[in-house]
């Protein structure tokens, strides 16, 4: 099935000459592209590029003013979706969305949510609420489905824990994946997300790709998103659209628009001349990434602070920018850093109150891994953990030290209680 | 065509009272997006404390000029209603900013209905008639269309007060801070401007309005009961949601097309339903223009 | 506030006083004139004025203690438990599930006795009076418990459930709900009237009409929003309320209709006469059995109320309905036909303020527009929102409260003998209800009970907060 | 947490310390810690979402912190109201603009004027227009229908007709075209350097915001993971990893 999908690139959404104007203000400027049947589409450009528009013109919450949005089904229905209302676009022509600033129902518990979002199967199965008021079995058959069709999704979003707490009460980075999880309870066959990564962390990040991968492979849904940030985009997207200012100013695979000026240009914030000259430069080191042109610019930047500052010799400025030389961040800063975790499993450093995942993955990156290389830390140690964390005092102030002999003493005498400890 | 300028001049003149009632409500909605159903008992009082201001003239001082009374009657009552208006808001309105929006929409009934049944304990119930202030009136030359002097005075408070209020609205500080705390209440504290005090203010300034408005009410009728808050608060409230709630001068357009309405639709139809048509005409214009005839569209945000 | 802790007691009192001046101050101002003097009308009807200085010195005292007393203690002291509370480590939790099905069991238990244990105590209590046991004596004065208290309370109670369909569950803030109870009154009236119909047949058909109503006046307002919502809902109150008034052929107007026929227990008419109640089942005559006829009536259709509301939260449209307050737009994007579902809580809603409607014109046996004016529909969402938007316990509680309350005033006869005869406690009846309403929301803005009950579970049902739900923007 | 807090660095004419702040129950900031010393210009940088907004808004007690300080030239504004605030001449413009759309660009720059003291007035208003000449152009136009660029110098603008003494600015590139951008940075480069006004800017444009400014901070989900001179931030590999992700980890 999925490779059937694969293998017929047909489009499952046509956008053609799609305008929007909202006053005299032109939000979006006679925008074409297709989305592929089974792909991941990304809809990338800077705040105000008009990206959350053109959602809102897809899934039927603005008319356009111009312009065609032509939905095909797997069933080979079309649907011309600036002819029709918000509900039906969903409901007909199956298409699923998420905002921006998440709207859940925050007073309804994440089971709930989930419920309502098949809302209209089950309408007709509880005979438009008259069986279902009078107890017909087919209502409670398929209310018990729909419930069993919610925890398949907890399961999959990993919330199964939390399926009768109010939504408004989860965390921003589970109320994200809640909202995926809604908008997949409704069937779609593309699903419209927008910004779903924006205020996550890094694992959280990363899960969500492993979702939305997971979602394409085993439902054959194609995925329309909008990010704001490239690199979430790089990553799974097959192919990117980059919007400025209402118009489209490139088009094609990862590869092609992260090395496209253009977009470069949007991105940097750097004027046409200077990106001709970044690429030049870059094609002439040989590189062809655009982290090339952005060293580049640094490098040049730090120059002109450094002639503003005068005094000191520009060429050793120059040098000392040239390696990451922030006192802040010293790789193995302490005296027992690891090169890698022993046995290739690192202990849950979250565990010390006070770290926080965000610390714990910079101490990884910095040697530290398990909770006795913390224990055996000295003052100097402290010290020089203090300086790349950023924490002026807070390491002693938590006793992180004392956290952590403790743990490391747990961890020693019951190795099955680490595992525990590691899943949560 | 003698009879319609006829009605029309009197529907102008309820359209006015109308008019002064709607501005307060619609500058609290406008300030803190609250219906402020007490507004209505607020105008009734107001209308009360210039009977009484009357009353107390006559009976300890004697004849006083009429116009000399009718000045002293707003004067009080405006000073007197703007400051249980204040009091009001400081005790039943600010405690519930910022939660529940029906929180407050509650409290103001309750304190309409509180209100009306203050004034109905320490008064009594029965109507309270005084003679009448004004009498007479011209006959525009060669037509039957009289226009009576207490029409005049009506017409010509409710445009001095209007003249008034704009320039106090879009010349002033206060009028700037109000609105600017009506357009972005958190911008307008960021450049510090106290949005208590504004709104405070606010209260106060529609208060005196109705308060003037109560006057002419009273002027008009020669007679005030403790249930006449009602109606023409409901009255006013649909001028103000007709002509865009939140727009002042849709208040006053509001206020006069309500006035117009009942006064045509009772001289060519039925005076029985001209209520229901005032109210009939409201439904169908928000049917079409869902933000009143002023008002402004609001943007759905997705 | 937050220096009252740094600056010690006698600064507190200090700020008190100045704080008490302040308020007599203000006090005096409001009061001056509408307090100080009274109007009265003299023998020519003219008014005359008549000082009143002691009483205005009352309320300037009145006023200033009290802002003294809540300044120097209260607000202190809730400081300290605010304080308190945020330091202390969050306390156990009580089981409030069990609590409330205690409550709503031990609730519902009563209020099948109710009639029952009034006869009973009045009973006792001619007992220990006349030391004669006459079980007739407490049929008799029961009627006015039942009547005044049970049947007026359970009329509220209905009326907010159905109400508590339209604006705790979907969110859409409707004024004039007192209509569709018109609509089912008159309907009542009118077809009994003319074509002799029967309250058992007209109860169905009244809630019909008023949902059918509720249809035609939601399809054209519903897209509106927010407040122009409520505007044209009050607006349409009042157009019914004014038809009513002068369509007089039909409704003979103010005047009302009167004669009305009783509801009959499926065919034994509460008469007199010898095919009556009282004789059929060998009872002296008395009002008394129709009056708690009419009680187990009004329960059994807020009970009708309460069901109905509770299995349709459980079924997709009243999760919709919860959705839609939270968020229409979601709503949309999850292809949910809103204005359908706004409709339908609409004519749910009214459907029930019709039968409420039917039974009113049945007990009373006169309908007339006076009964149906814009403070009825006030009073029931006050009912709602005081009771806890969405909760049936909180609403049930909330209007045992205030209407009991308010209907608890009018036995405050003795009070004649403090104040002297001049004295009216129902005058102060509506000045009392008013003032509660406002205490209570400022008290308690999310109402008795804000807690929600979820209508689905995975692993257990927890009540959720107030704090997470909202309120729809109608 | 323990009370004994970092004392605020000698000199710093607003420091932030160890502020934590909710939405409801939602925690935006954790233990957040930030100084600008008198005549710098300090940028924070971040993702969307990250908490660089609620920290310009806290330091208006909007909403407040619910623990640690704000310390503003020496005196504790933890607690005091947001418009007494301003009034001690913190200016900010913040977040999407929010010009006040029903004035006209000469009433929107009234509003930011201080309301008790219009003597500078005149001057001001001709210091805002030398730097903005477009907004002369468009002095009776309502804020409303201005273009996007034009809306952002007018909130400068706005909050430079206080006089502050410390001015916040919550991503002034937002939306905008490279030269409008570059136009506005220089602007406050310009400012800074002739009037010795202390800055603290908010920026998702990394790059241009270091280039201005004299230090930084990087900010991930409630926490300033990194600080140190421009220099030093630009040079940081992570840093310049996060140009195109907006200081994403």
């Amino acid at each position: 099935m999925v490779s059937e999908v694969r293998n017929n690139p047909s489009p499952v959404l046509r956008v053609e000459h799609l305008s929007m104007k909202f006053g005299g203000l032109v939000a979006i400027n006679d925008l074409n592209f297709e989305a592929k049947r089974g792909a991941i589409t990304a809809l990338i450009g800077p705040n105000g590029a008009g990206k959350t528009t053109v959602f809102n013109c897809i899934t039927g919450f603005y008319k356009p003013t111009e312009g065609m949005l032509t939905m095909t089904r797997q069933n080979g229905e079309e649907y011309l979706l600036e002819r029709m209302a918000d509900f039906v676009i969903t409901k007909k022509a199956k298409v699923a969305r998420t905002f921006q600033n998440i709207r859940l129902f925050s007073g309804l518990t994440v089971l709930e949510n989930l419920l309502v979002a098949q809302h209209n199967p089950l309408m007709l199965s509880s005979g438009y609420t008259i069986l279902g008021l009078l107890g017909f079995p087919t209502y409670k058959k398929a209310a018990a489905d729909a419930i069993e069709k919610a925890r398949f999704w907890l399961q999959k979003i990993n919330l199964v824990e939390r399926a009768d707490d109010p939504a408004g009460d989860l965390p921003y980075g589970a109320q994200r994946r809640l909202e995926i999880a809604r908008a997949m309870c409704t069937d779609p066959e593309l699903l419209c997300l927008d910004e779903p990564a924006a205020g996550l962390n890094a694992r959280e990040s990363a899960e969500l790709n492993q979702l939305l991968l997971s979602i394409r492979e085993e439902t054959g849904t194609s995925i329309i998103l909008i990010e704001h940030d490239m690199s979430v985009v790089m990553e799974i997207s097959d192919h990117v659209i980059v919007l400025e200012y209402g118009t489209k100013i490139s088009d094609g695979t990862p590869e092609t628009v992260k090395n496209d000026p253009k977009v470069i240009a949007a991105y940097l914030g750097v004027e046409d001349e200077e990106v001709v000259e970044l690429i030049e430069h870059a094609a002439a080191t040989g590189s062809d990434d655009i982290t090339a042109a952005v060293d580049l610019l640094s490098t040049e930047a730090i120059q002109e602070i450094t002639e503003t500052q005068a005094e000191v010799p520009v060429a050793a400025k120059a040098k000392t920018a040239a390696k990451p030389a922030a006192p802040a961040i010293k790789a193995g800063a302490t005296a027992n850093a690891l090169a890698a975790p022993r046995e290739g499993e690192s202990d849950d450093l979250t565990l010390i109150k006070g770290i926080g995942p965000v610390n714990a993955r910079r101490l990884n990156e910095h040697g530290i891994f398990h909770f006795d290389q913390i224990a055996a830390w000295k003052k100097a140690d402290v010290t020089a953990a203090e300086a790349y964390l950023a924490f002026d005092g807070r390491i002693a102030r938590e006793d992180w030290i004392g956290q952590a002999k403790k743990l490391a003493k747990e961890s020693q005498g019951k190795p099955a209680a680490k595992k525990t400890g590691g899943a949560k | 065509m003698e009879y319609f300028i006829q009605q029309s001049i009197n529907g102008l003149t309820l359209g006015s009272i109308y008019g002064l009632i709607a501005i307060g409500y619609t500058m609290v909605y406008g300030i803190i997006g609250m219906i402020n159903f007490a507004h209505g008992d607020v105008f009734m009082l107001g209308a009360f404390m210039a009977m009484i201001v009357f009353l107390a003239l006559t009976t300890f001082i004697g004849g006083v000029p009429v116009v000399l009374a009718l000045l002293l009657m707003m004067l009080v009552a405006m000073l007197l209603t703007g400051l249980w208006s204040w009091t009001i808001e400081r005790l039943a309105y600010r405690p519930l900013r910022g939660s529940f929006r029906l929180a407050p929409l509650i409290t103001a009934i309750g304190m309409s209905i509180a209100l009306s049944n203050f004034v109905q304990v320490t008064q009594g119930p029965r109507n309270k008639p005084i003679p009448p202030l004004v009498n007479g009136g011209v006959t525009i030359y060669g037509t039957g269309i009289t226009i009576a002097y207490k029409q005049m005075v009506i017409v010509i408070v409710t445009a001095i007060l209007l003249a008034a209020f704009w320039y106090l609205v879009n010349r002033t500080t206060l009028g700037r801070a109000q609105r600017s705390c009506e357009q972005d209440r958190k911008m307008a504290a960021l450049l510090g401007i106290d949005v208590d005090k504004t709104i405070s203010m606010t209260f106060v300034m529609g208060a005196m309005l109705a308060a003037v408005a109560g006057t002419l009410y009273l002027m008009f009728y020669g007679v005030i009961s403790f249930t006449d808050g009602f109606t023409p608060g409901v009255k006013a409230f649909t001028a103000a949601v007709l002509g865009g709630i939140g727009s002042l001068p849709g208040a006053v357009v509001g206020g006069l097309l309500i006035g117009l309405i009942e006064a045509l639709w009772s001289a060519y139809f039925s005076i029985d339903y001209k209520d229901v048509a005032a109210f009939s005409i409201l439904a169908i214009v928000l049917i079409f223009l869902p933000s009143g005839i002023l008002g402004r569209p609001e943007v759905e945000k997705v | 506030m937050a220096d009252i802790q740094s600056s010690g007691q006698d600064s507190v009192y200090a700020k008190a006083a100045k704080e008490a001046v302040f308020a007599g101050i203000i006090a005096f101002g409001l009061f001056f004139l509408v307090v100080g003097f009274r109007t009265d009308q003299n023998i020519n009807n003219e008014l005359v004025l008549v000082q009143r200085w002691g009483l205005l010195a009352i309320f300037v005292a009145v006023a200033a203690i009290g802002r003294f007393i809540f300044a120097a203690f209260i607000t202190p002291s809730r400081e300290q438990a605010k304080l308190a509370k945020s330091k202390a480590p969050a306390a156990a939790k009580v089981d409030r599930r069990s609590l409330k099905a205690a409550v709503s069991r031990f609730g519902l238990a009563l209020l099948f006795i109710y009639p029952f244990v009034v006869i009973l105590i009045l009973a006792l209590i001619q007992f220990a009076v006349t030391g004669q046991w006459s079980f007739q004596s407490g049929v008799q004065g029961s009627l006015k418990y039942v009547d005044n208290f049970g049947i007026q309370i359970l009329i509220y109670v209905m009326l907010a459930w159905g109400l508590n369909i339209v604006v705790g569950l979907a969110g859409l803030l409707d004024l004039g709900y007192v209509a569709f109870y018109a609509v089912g009154a008159y309907s009542y009236a009118l077809l009994s009237a003319h074509f002799g119909l029967s309250f058992w047949l007209l109860l169905p058909m009244a809630g019909i009409f008023a949902a059918m109503w509720g249809i035609v006046l939601g399809f054209p307002v519903l897209r509106l929003r927010g407040d122009y919502l409520a505007i044209v809902t009050l607006a349409f109150g009042e157009i019914i309320r004014l038809v009513l008034i002068n369509w007089t052929v039909v409704t003979k107007g103010t005047f009302g209709i009167s004669g009305i026929a009783k509801a009959t227990l499926f065919g034994i008419p509460f008469t007199p006469g010898p095919t009556g109640f009282a004789a059929m089942f060998g009872l002296p005559n008395s009002g008394v059995y129709y009056k708690i006829f009419l009680y187990y009536l009004i329960l059994f259709l807020a009970l009708l109320t309460a069901w109905v509301t509770i299995r349709l939260r459980r079924m997709p449209i009243g999760r919709a309905w919860e959705a839609l307050r939270e968020d229409e737009i979601a709503c949309r994007s999850l292809g949910i036909n809103t204005t359908t579902t706004k409709l339908t809580a609409f004519a749910t809603g009214a459907m029930f303020g019709g039968f409420a409607g039917s039974f009113f014109a049945a007990r009373q046996g006169f309908v007339s527009p006076e009964s149906f004016v814009f403070l009825e529909s006030a009073i029931i969402l006050a009912i709602v929102v005081l009771g806890g938007m969405g909760s049936l316990i909180g609403i049930a509680i909330a209007a045992a409260v205030m209407i009991g309350g308010t209907e608890l005033l009018r036995e405050l006869e003795f009070l004649k003998l403090i104040f002297g005869n001049d004295f009216t406690p129902e005058l102060y009846r509506m000045l009392l209800f008013g003032l509660a309403m406002i205490v209570v929301m400022v008290w308690k803005p999310r109402g008795f009970v804000g807690n929600r009950e979820p209508s689905a579970f995975l692993h257990e049902r927890k009540m959720i907060s107030s704090e997470f739900t909202k309120e729809g923007h109608g | 947490m323990s009370e004994t807090q970092t004392l605020p660095k000698t000199g710093a004419l607003l420091s932030v310390e160890n502020v934590e702040t909710y939405y409801g129950n939602i925690r935006a900031l954790s233990g957040v810690s930030v100084h600008a010393d008198a005549g710098e210009i300090v940028t924070l940088i971040g993702a969307n979402g990250a908490g660089k907004s609620t920290l310009m808004m806290t330091i208006f007690g909007m909403p407040r912190a619910r623990k640690g300080r704000v310390v503003f030239a020496g005196q504790d504004i933890t607690q005091l109201p947001t418009h007494e605030i301003a009034r001690l001449r913190i200016a900010q413009s913040p977040e999407g603009r929010r010009i006040f759309p029903r004035m006209t660009v000469q009433e929107n720059l009234q509003m930011g004027a201080s309301l008790d003291n219009l003597e500078f007035y005149d001057e001001d208003v001709r210091k805002v227009f030398d730097l903005f000449p477009r907004l002369k152009e468009r002095i009776n136009q309502r804020g409303g229908t201005l273009s996007g660029g034009e809306q952002q110098m007018l909130a400068i603008g706005r909050a430079l007709m206080a006089r502050p003494r410390l001015l916040l600015l919550d991503e002034p590139s937002l939306g905008l075209a490279p030269l409008i951008i570059k136009h506005i940075f220089e602007a406050i480069k310009e400012l800074n350097k002739s009037t010795g006004l202390t800055v603290f800017l908010v920026e998702q444009n990394a790059f241009g915001a270091l280039k201005l400014a004299d230090r930084g901070y990087v900010m991930v989900n409630g926490i300033v993971t990194m600080s140190g001179s421009s220099k030093d931030l630009l040079a940081n590999p992570e840093v310049r990893a996060a140009y195109l992700e907006g200081g994403r980890h």
